[in-house]
């Protein structure tokens, strides 16, 4: 029922959040916009690990041998969640770095180098 | 670039990945139709060969235990950067006494808040205690645990203050164990290797399916995350919590 | 010890070293921690080279877990170590030792978190290079990311290293969402992580999802290798960040992930890709000679003489990837010497500007003008790296172009690498141009009318503090070693042997999945370098014109119009270049459309 | 059938709520919008049969990204007074 739409809503999610990064006007929300493209990648990986009707893999209430969707998969996002959070992390605290010296957050007005 | 230039550059570039990325997972299995079989032989060797009913958990801190070994480093090094670049101010106030701070509430905390925070500190505590211990058993585990555990520092902040928050998690103590729970980690897998010849090999006796620690290698391992996880997002709060703080504006280089 | 423990010794034990570090860090003397670093960085240098001679007798695998394959199905992560994958490791341990031996005088105080980051990166290096699973890849990707935007921002007093990080931060995690989106794809349709095993199980046909997903991967990948147009972050950010890192960067960072691209086709894609190599070639040759020049164009003439460095990365980065889409065996032996001579130069090089700012405190070559007189160590090092980057016999670099070009002319491209010595001549010609201006006063001045451009201030230990041998020994040293590498007998035909193997796909394959013994590295026959002298000798003659044009044309009748016409040429590709992270973005998002697009459109 | 009608919901709701944490462009409601988007995710995960994922975007999305939002956000404020 779902079928290729559900794939479509990640690359639908990847796309939108490159779009909010490169048309933003504030290193925060850029941040934010980061975070949403990455999800399509979390979003995306479970999806193609998934299988209709299984269990989670977790046989400590079903026996082994039960249809279950795939480990690896949640492993996968976990390891990925971990490294979104302290990348977002690490990059907020550049920008809040940023603004204490510049007092702006608008990326047109900060430029390291040019030419 | 002018504004405009990006906005249709992005927009075309976008539509075009849009399409190509639809084109890739037209692809792919049907949805719902894992087609294995790397998850199909973990579901079904695992169990017996682990001890261990949580498979997430196997394949975290065992089958694929160097990924989250990164990934601990990962999280470890971005709170190193995220000091780094925070500590700055915190320099100078170092040695002074917590001076006042405002911070998100600038009305005063009424007692209900405050119990209102002490009964969920409570009540995290044990729920991020109960999932950080219970890797093997239940969904959850150490990186789940760490980071509700962790919450508690969140919640001291809204419901008693920074200067609460900041007093019961010292910053220097705090760092150690973080730097011993990452460490460790690597350890593991050195003495594993020294044991076993293959790094990060079980190389504890394993115990009955279903028992607690019962789970070799796999149950310290998921300490270590516990510890490490929890006392980084601790510190990242510390530092981000510090923050709030009032102080003057840095004068500008320009 | 077996050399199969080396493999998993080599990354690990630099991680607990790091947190050692953090965790004694507030309690011990600076030093302590530095030594700690520069042992740890010469212990992984010794056992990557290790693994790499033992993996000349046969490829490599350790299964972390002791988790061998079951009927063909790896149930665990592999570090699969080719004699090229453990070169470079060999090389990234060696790179970072010399890095933080320069770091220690380099600095009056550093905190704990430089040892302690700079061991994670060399961790995730060598862990990049090793691994045999894609995930892995990822986590080691990553990895080294977090722990190079952190050391990038190092110097936090300084809001545009801050901005440099921030920049290379957001570019560098897009492209590895794209890496894990063509991971998602390939996993979907395989089940399998191993790269060996993915490549078992894609087959030897291609259709849109593996062409693309191949794509996504490559691309990805490629915003850490500088390709054009993802390349703007890199000139920020090696403008600003430590020079002890660009070092590094610079060096090998960069070709890691190219380096990451060509395991990923050869291990991976090789078989289903391999009915369209001619397609692959072409798109990739266009993007690479597209960067080629871009870096050369806008290292000509650059004022700060970090980012113009950076900017001859970039266009060193684009000779690479034209090295490695001529898809054979000679190419990767050709992109391996080069990726070792040119980042011994430029490692060499970046060292000297380091010491520039630290002893005349800036990097502006206009504000140096004639200041370097008494550097004669500094001009020697500075002109013999210009001259290596140009690709001068004897230099690893020269080695490496004759590589190439045997190899190009091997696939029909005679005339690739004739367009490629330019752009190599032209960084050359770059750096020898500032280097007459700071030390002669040579050239003519900067126009009145232009804007002094705001640059950093120094990094450390600025003043009078004699002569910094340290710093001098290590930049020498390291340019001597890239001299050296060009002279060592054999080194060409033992590079053939590794791109040899490092290319068989059913090789790897067998040892991988079905575990059958390896077998030593054959060493084919290289042909004399002799016959590409002239080659090199051109370059190197090249790059002396360029620099001479550069200097003097103004004193020529009409040279200074000339010069004027070109500067306003080069107008529109400074634009571009203008340090909006956002535009980054964009530029990032229209190069994946154009290379997914390109290879979807031509593969069917 | 329950199963795929929740997963439907739950994955038309991610396109919905992250096109809107995009659309808002001003940091404050952008940040609770994005707190909502790390809700929905959750349940997304939870409706993939992927407990252990779930809980830790529960963590992370609605409390340790927004957190350090927030304190920068509560930290320019300041520094503009």
């Amino acid at each position: 029922m779902i079928g290729f739409l559900a794939f479509a809503v990640a690359a639908w999610v990847f796309v939108v959040g490159l779009y909010g990064m490169a048309t933003s006007r504030n290193l925060i929300h850029l941040i934010l916009c980061l975070s949403v493209t990455q999800s399509s990648t979390y979003v995306l990986i479970l999806e193609v690990g998934y299988r209709l009707g299984a269990t989670a893999p977790v046989f400590s209430d079903v026996l082994p041998g039960v249809r279950a969707v795939d480990p690896v998969v949640d492993a996968l996002t976990l390891t990925d969640i971990v490294v979104g959070a302290t990348a977002t992390a690490l990059l907020l605290a550049f920008a809040l770095r940023v603004h204490k010296k510049r007092q702006t957050l608008d990326p047109e007005a900060l430029r390291p180098m040019q030419g | 670039m002018s504004s405009r230039a990006r906005t249709a550059m992005i927009l075309v570039s976008g539509a075009v990945m849009l399409v190509l990325i639809l084109f890739a997972v037209a692809g792919l299995p049907p949805f719902g139709h894992y087609p294995g079989p790397y998850g199909d032989v973990l579901n079904t060797v695992a169990p017996h060969e682990r001890q261990i009913p949580n498979i997430v958990t196997a394949v975290n801190f065992d089958y694929r235990g160097v990924d989250t070994l990164g990934e601990e480093y990962i999280l470890f090094a971005a709170v190193a950067g995220i000091a780094l670049v925070l500590r700055q101010d915190r320099k100078r106030t170092k040695d002074e006494p917590l001076a006042p701070s405002r911070t998100l509430h600038t009305t005063a905390r009424t007692d209900a808040v405050s119990a209102f925070a002490a009964l969920a500190i409570a009540v995290t505590i044990a729920f991020g205690a109960y999932l950080g211990i219970h890797a093997s058993q239940t969904p959850g585990g150490g990186f789940q645990g760490g980071t509700i555990l962790s919450g508690v520092g969140v919640l001291i902040f809204f419901g008693l203050g920074y200067r609460a928050f900041a007093k019961l998690t010292r910053k220097e103590p705090l760092e150690t164990v973080e730097a011993i729970g990452a460490g460790a980690y690597a350890v593991i897998g050195l003495a594993t290797l020294v044991a076993t010849g293959a790094f990060l090999k079980n190389a504890l006796p394993l115990g009955g399916e279903g028992q607690l620690f019962s789970t070799g290698t796999i149950g310290v391992i998921n300490l270590c995350v516990l510890v490490e996880v929890c006392a980084g997002f601790l510190l990242l709060y510390l530092d981000f919590a510090h923050q709030t703080r009032v102080e003057e504006p840095e004068p500008s280089q320009e | 010890m077996t050399p199969e423990t080396l493999a998993p010794l080599a990354f690990a034990v630099p991680l607990a070293v790091a947190a050692l570090c953090a965790a004694i860090g507030p309690f011990v003397p600076r030093r302590v921690l530095d030594a700690l670093a520069i042992a740890t960085g010469l212990f992984c240098t010794v056992a990557c080279a290790l693994l790499a001679q033992a993996a000349t007798r046969g490829t490599i695998v350790h299964w972390f877990g002791g988790w061998t394959p079951r009927h063909g199905i790896a149930l665990g992560i592999a570090f699969t170590v080719d004699p090229a994958g453990g070169a470079l490791a060999a090389f990234a341990a060696f790179l970072s030792t010399a890095a933080l031996l320069f770091a220690w005088t380099y600095y009056d105080e550093s905190g704990p978190p430089f040892p302690v980051l700079m061991l994670t990166f060399m961790s995730a290096l060598i862990g990049f290079f090793l691994t045999g699973d894609l995930f892995n890849m990822f986590v080691f990707f990553e990895l080294m990311g977090v722990a190079a935007y952190a050391l990038t921002a190092y110097r936090t007093e300084d809001e545009s290293a801050v901005l440099g990080a921030f920049a290379f931060g957001v570019l560098n995690s897009v492209g590895a969402f794209l890496v894990l989106l063509g991971i998602a794809l390939v996993y979907g349709r395989t089940g399998a992580l191993n790269m060996a095993q993915i490549s078992h199980a894609l087959g030897t046909h291609a259709d849109a999802l593996i062409v693309l997903a191949f794509a996504f991967v490559a691309a990805g990948l490629l915003v850490k290798a500088a390709l054009a147009p993802f390349h703007f972050w890199l000139a920020d950010a090696h403008a600003v960040a430590p020079t002890p890192l660009c070092v590094l960067f610079s060096g090998i960072m960069v070709q890691a992930g190219l380096y990451a691209v060509a395991r990923v086709y050869w291990s991976v894609f090789s078989g289903a890709l391999g009915g369209h190599e001619q397609t692959l070639r072409t798109v990739l040759i266009v993007f690479g000679l597209v960067t080629a020049f871009t870096g050369a164009f806008m290292c000509f003439g650059q004022r700060h003489f970090k980012r113009l460095l950076a900017f001859s990365t970039i266009a060193h980065t684009g000779i690479l990837v034209c090295a490695f889409a001529l898809l054979s065996a000679h190419g990767v032996a050709g992109m391996i010497v080069y990726v070792l001579g040119h980042g011994l130069t430029k490692g060499g090089l970046f060292m000297c500007s380091g010491i520039l700012l630290n002893r005349l405190g800036t990097v502006d070559v206009e504000q140096l003008r004639g200041k370097l007189s008494g550097e004669w160590v500094g001009i020697v090092a500075i002109a013999l790296g210009a001259l290596a980057l140009a690709g001068m016999p004897p230099f690893g670099t020269f080695l490496g172009s004759s590589l190439i070009e045997h190899a190009a002319e091997d696939v029909g491209l005679g005339w690739l690498p004739w367009v490629l010595l330019i752009a190599a001549a032209l960084t050359g010609g770059s750096v020898l141009n500032a280097l007459g201006r700071m030390a002669f006063g040579w050239g003519p001045p900067p126009d009145p009318e232009a804007k002094t451009p705001q640059f950093e201030s120094p990094e450390a230990n600025q003043g009078d503090k004699g002569f910094p041998l340290m710093m001098y020994a290590c930049a020498a040293f390291l340019i001597v070693c890239a001299c050296a590498i060009g002279l060592i007998p054999r080194a060409a035909s033992a590079a053939l042997g590794a791109g040899e193997r490092f290319v068989d796909r059913a090789g790897q394959l067998a040892i991988v999945l079905k575990e059958t013994p390896g077998a030593p590295l054959a060493l084919p026959p290289a042909e004399p370098i002799t016959s590409s002298l002239a080659s090199g000798l051109l370059a190197a003659v090249l790059a002396v014109a360029f620099a001479a044009l550069a200097l003097f044309a103004h004193r020529l009748p009409s040279g200074a119009d000339a010069t004027k016409v070109l500067e306003t040429m080069l107008k529109p590709l400074r634009r571009i270049h203008d340090g909006v992270v956002t535009d980054y973005v964009a530029w990032l998002a229209a190069g994946t459309a154009a290379l997914g697009t390109a290879l979807a459109a031509w593969m069917r | 059938m329950t199963e795929q009608v929740v997963q439907g919901i739950a994955l038309a709701m991610t396109a919905v709520v992250a096109t809107v944490v995009v659309l808002a462009r001003e940091p404050k409601r952008q940040i609770f919008c994005f707190m909502l988007y790390g809700l929905v995710l959750t349940l997304l995960f939870a409706a993939l049969q992927a407990p252990d994922v779930a809980l830790s975007e529960l963590a992370v999305g609605s409390i340790a990204i927004p957190f350090a939002v927030l304190a920068t956000l509560v930290r320019i404020e300041n520094g503009r007074r």
